[in-house]
């Protein structure tokens, strides 16, 4: 079965929109947020209007049903990853809290100055920063695994690493920029062959690819909704239970405890433990919406689409004279075209795009260091999901030579 | 009357036929509803055939944690402890008879909770026990 | 201008919805969580339809749409608290996310083990557990100042109190169980005369009082979206600017920094610092609407309206036989009743009125050391908000009538 | 010609008068936009009367940051010191007569911002200068 992107389009209202009079919007930037279908807006819509109370603590017809919404929505993003069960699903803001949530809950409990931490050099912000402030908090030590000119990770150097008998491995299933797909299970395997446990960066990867926590055999696991499908404002961590149990609380608050006295409280179990006062109910619910919405579509279709587009992307990107691609070919990525474009900054190449309504993204999209180690402080990147089309490829290739024009 | 109080319900609460505390007991568990402060305690007495000789509960709490604990202490006295440890939900929610949501449901199992953690020996009761 | 109750309900489509057939919602439980008016959800679906898009780091229409959305709410929510600037806004998940970011940004980068905390008897869950972590991570003292048989601090008490020379005091401005509103500017004054600093949990009152953090004079002032007609998912934290721009990051990720090295980073300048990674774009966006729209209604159009139900509630219920209230006469309190019913407990009592539409909350309403307090476990709680009539109160008053028959 | 690069962007970023570093000069500052990794350093001499003698700015990035800088620096030469303290947001955008979005009115106000945390002799430039 492959997708029906006509119909599949028809399910995103923001299809209809115009950038202005006559120009239609050609979204190419999935990579940072996706857009969302009406199944996710209807859901929280209703939300709102027939359900919305307060969670867990409430005995009333509203208060039970919005209670029941929020935890089959865990029910069903456990089942999309295959998690063995729905406590181990931590409802987060996103990935970067989910990732915070292990250096503070985790890290802080179980690492002592000197331990080590593997990360490697195409890490997003997010899994970058949470360790610089623990290194400086705690003096532990970080390395990295480095990126090979292709866009790879250089697994011989990660070998290595390893002999250092590291405490964690943390690291991005998808490049943001490369798109470059790690081999998470074999990363994971060795990691845990040298006694290190695992954090899997998966903002890219659960979006994009059937990810199962399972056959990974992830110790921690974390992603975002607004990059599936999914609203703002909330995002999850995995974790193996065993960790998650003996890790103490990270946010103190209602709905975390068992119970309170003036002086202490009992913090309550799990996954309640780690979600401190009112959480983010209808996106909770909108989550559920969204990882129903995926699953009818199959992930497997999804990424068989998105691999057919991005190898017509780059195909067709190669051809323009002065564009220059990075990360690996279509064969070892996801959905991601970034590039630059000789005598013309990234800025300039979107700004321009954008006047014909098709929104790419430039910058070091949260990964500086990565740009660093390619030389340069920004690219364009274009991206795609399971909405986009090859016409969009075109209009974009278009409009690349449209900018080579104006910079003349 | 409203059909959530059924009868039964607001009989056992008012003139609990089990309540009590047994010394000396085999058996002996408590715990908490954190999200309401229900409480139930239950002592048990088993004979030297590994059958429930005696059984009581002491506790606070709503009509439902307090009906559904004395419901359930009668209905083990008699019963093998190994017949005990397979008590599930739905043996609770049948005493009941009635429909509940998942915050009531907490109340109406907690007894539940206690006893097959006591049961089982257990150093803390989880939900886990009675789904 | 008094409220317009027939036409504020009308903006709630909530009040359309059947409990059961035939039974109206009689929704009194604004206190956890309030109902969301047509212009709040409408403004979030209206985001996802038309202006979704990640922010900041954007180029393109709707990136600069969206991050224009995102921080125009944010002044609106800083005019809306009369915040000097709206980098001193920072926007957390909830009330509960706002006491823990000073918990860890502030107060472990500045108080030492022996340092005392002033808390009072009265307070939430919230801003009692993170306190409680702090104490046993790094053995700061905490001390409460109690609670009268009437339900207002002692405020000798609380005198004595700061001859300890607190570092902190940390209060709520108005209790969600007993209603009292606490004379916050002079708790203030009092604690920076004694050189501490101070945050006020304005959970319960910014979205039921005008308040003035400048006029308070806090340091800290933390509330949630989703209690004054906005979404789920967002709150804020209003800090001075100075202890803000001193303060150590909290999470760290994408958009919090100014620039990022493979092993360092220096930090965004405010309100950016402490938002890391994709924040609660569509409920900023909601945050905005509601507080748009209670401002446009008046805040203290809907403060006298709910007093008058308030006090009108107060009335009718002490008339009952076996009902006793708890707190301070309608003089001193926000829009709150908590009894209890002799014999009977306060989640039967719930759950009956929930057979007649009524939501009203049970239990310790995550202030288990007051029910402890006053030596009881829990109590019935019915809370009042701007689109609360009279006629509902009579409803309530005929359903405790109708569980003192059941209960016989 | 797309109307947001008008010519005199184009050009001034293709054919910078004033890009150089001045030694010795009275005045540096430098600093980048976090956002993309824009860059721009400048330098000033001062003379006797405290007017501008020579100015000159070093940088990468986007066309609009680039150009925005020479077009800033070229506007200052000549003036006193106490007027460039005084220049805003306007003065740039009308140099550059075009619309920006808040992303890119950040590369358009980065040699501003450069330039008065420089004569003001701040330690960093905040945004605040550029309102
Ligand atoms: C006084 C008070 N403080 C804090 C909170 C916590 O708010 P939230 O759950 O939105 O974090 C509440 C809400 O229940 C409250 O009433
Ligand atoms: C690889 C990767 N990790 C982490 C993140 C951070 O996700 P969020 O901003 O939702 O926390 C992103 C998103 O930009 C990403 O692409």
């Amino acid at each position: 079965m492959t997708l029906d992107v006509t119909s599949v389009r028809e399910q995103f209202p923001i299809f209809q929109r115009e950038i202005s009079a006559g120009v239609p919007l050609v979204y190419l930037d999935s990579t940072a947020t996706s857009q969302k279908p009406l199944a996710v807006i209807e859901a929280m819509d209703r939300y709102y209007r027939r359900s919305n109370a307060n969670i867990h603590r409430g005995v009333h017809t509203l208060a039970e049903e919005a209670t029941a919404l929020y935890e089959e929505a865990r029910e069903k993003i456990a089942r999309f990853v295959n998690a063995p069960s729905a406590r181990q699903i931590i409802y987060t803001r996103n990935t970067t809290e989910s990732i915070n949530l292990v250096a503070y809950a985790w890290a802080r409990a179980n690492l002592k100055p000197g331990d080590l931490i593997i990360l490697t050099e195409m890490e997003h912000h997010s899994n970058l920063v949470p360790w610089h402030m623990l290194a400086m908090e705690r003096g532990v030590e970080l390395d990295f695994i480095p990126v090979t000119e292709d866009g790879l990770l250089d697994l011989e150097a990660y070998k290595a690493l390893l002999n250092r008998t590291p405490k964690l491995v943390s690291f991005t299933h998808m490049s943001n920029v490369l798109g470059t797909i790690n081999p998470a299970a074999e990363i994971i395997r060795l990691a845990h062959e040298a006694g290190a446990v695992t954090l899997v960066d998966a903002a890219q990867s659960v979006p994009h690819l059937k990810v199962d926590v399972q056959a990974l055999d992830a110790d921690f696991l974390a992603f975002s909704a607004h990059k599936m499908c999914g609203p703002t404002g909330i995002g999850a961590l995995y974790g193996k239970a065993d960790l998650l149990e003996k890790m103490p609380p990270f946010l103190g608050g209602g709905d975390m405890i068992k119970e309170v006295k003036l002086r202490s409280f009992r913090p309550n179990s799990l996954p309640h433990k780690f979600e401190a006062g009112t959480p983010a109910i209808a996106e909770a619910v909108g989550f559920g919406a969204a990882v129903d919405y995926l699953s009818s579509l199959g992930m497997d279709e999804i990424a068989a689409h998105e691999h057919s587009i991005t190898e017509y992307a780059l195909e067709r990107l190669v051809e323009i004279p002065g564009v220059k691609l990075f990360g690996p070919d279509a064969g070892n990525k996801g959905g991601v075209a970034a590039f630059t474009l000789s005598g013309v900054h990234p800025h300039d190449v979107a700004q321009i795009l954008d006047k014909d309504g098709i929104a790419v993204r430039a910058g070091h999209h949260c990964a500086q260091p990565l740009h660093e180690k390619f030389g340069i402080p920004a690219t364009s990147r274009a991206s795609f999901y399971l909405y986009n089309t090859k016409d969009e490829v075109d209009l974009l290739v278009n409009g690349i030579y449209k900018v080579k024009e104006i910079f003349g | 009357m409203d059909d959530l109080y059924r009868e039964v319900i607001i009989e056992h609460y008012k003139n609990p036929g089990y309540r009590g505390h047994l010394d000396p007991h085999d058996i002996m568990f408590a715990d908490n509803n954190p999200l309401c402060g229900d409480h139930i305690e239950i002592t048990v007495q088993v004979d030297s055939n590994g059958n429930v000789k005696d059984a009581r509960f002491e506790g606070h709490g709503c009509a439902i944690s307090q009906a559904s604990a004395d419901l359930l202490v009668e209905s083990i006295i008699g019963k093998p402890l190994e017949e005990v440890k397979q008590l599930n939900k739905q043996h609770v929610l049948d005493m009941l008879g009635i429909d509940l949501g998942p915050v009531r449901l907490k109340c109406a199992l907690l007894s539940l909770k206690v006893l097959k953690a006591g049961v089982y020996g257990l150093g803390e009761a989880s939900d886990e026990l009675v789904e």
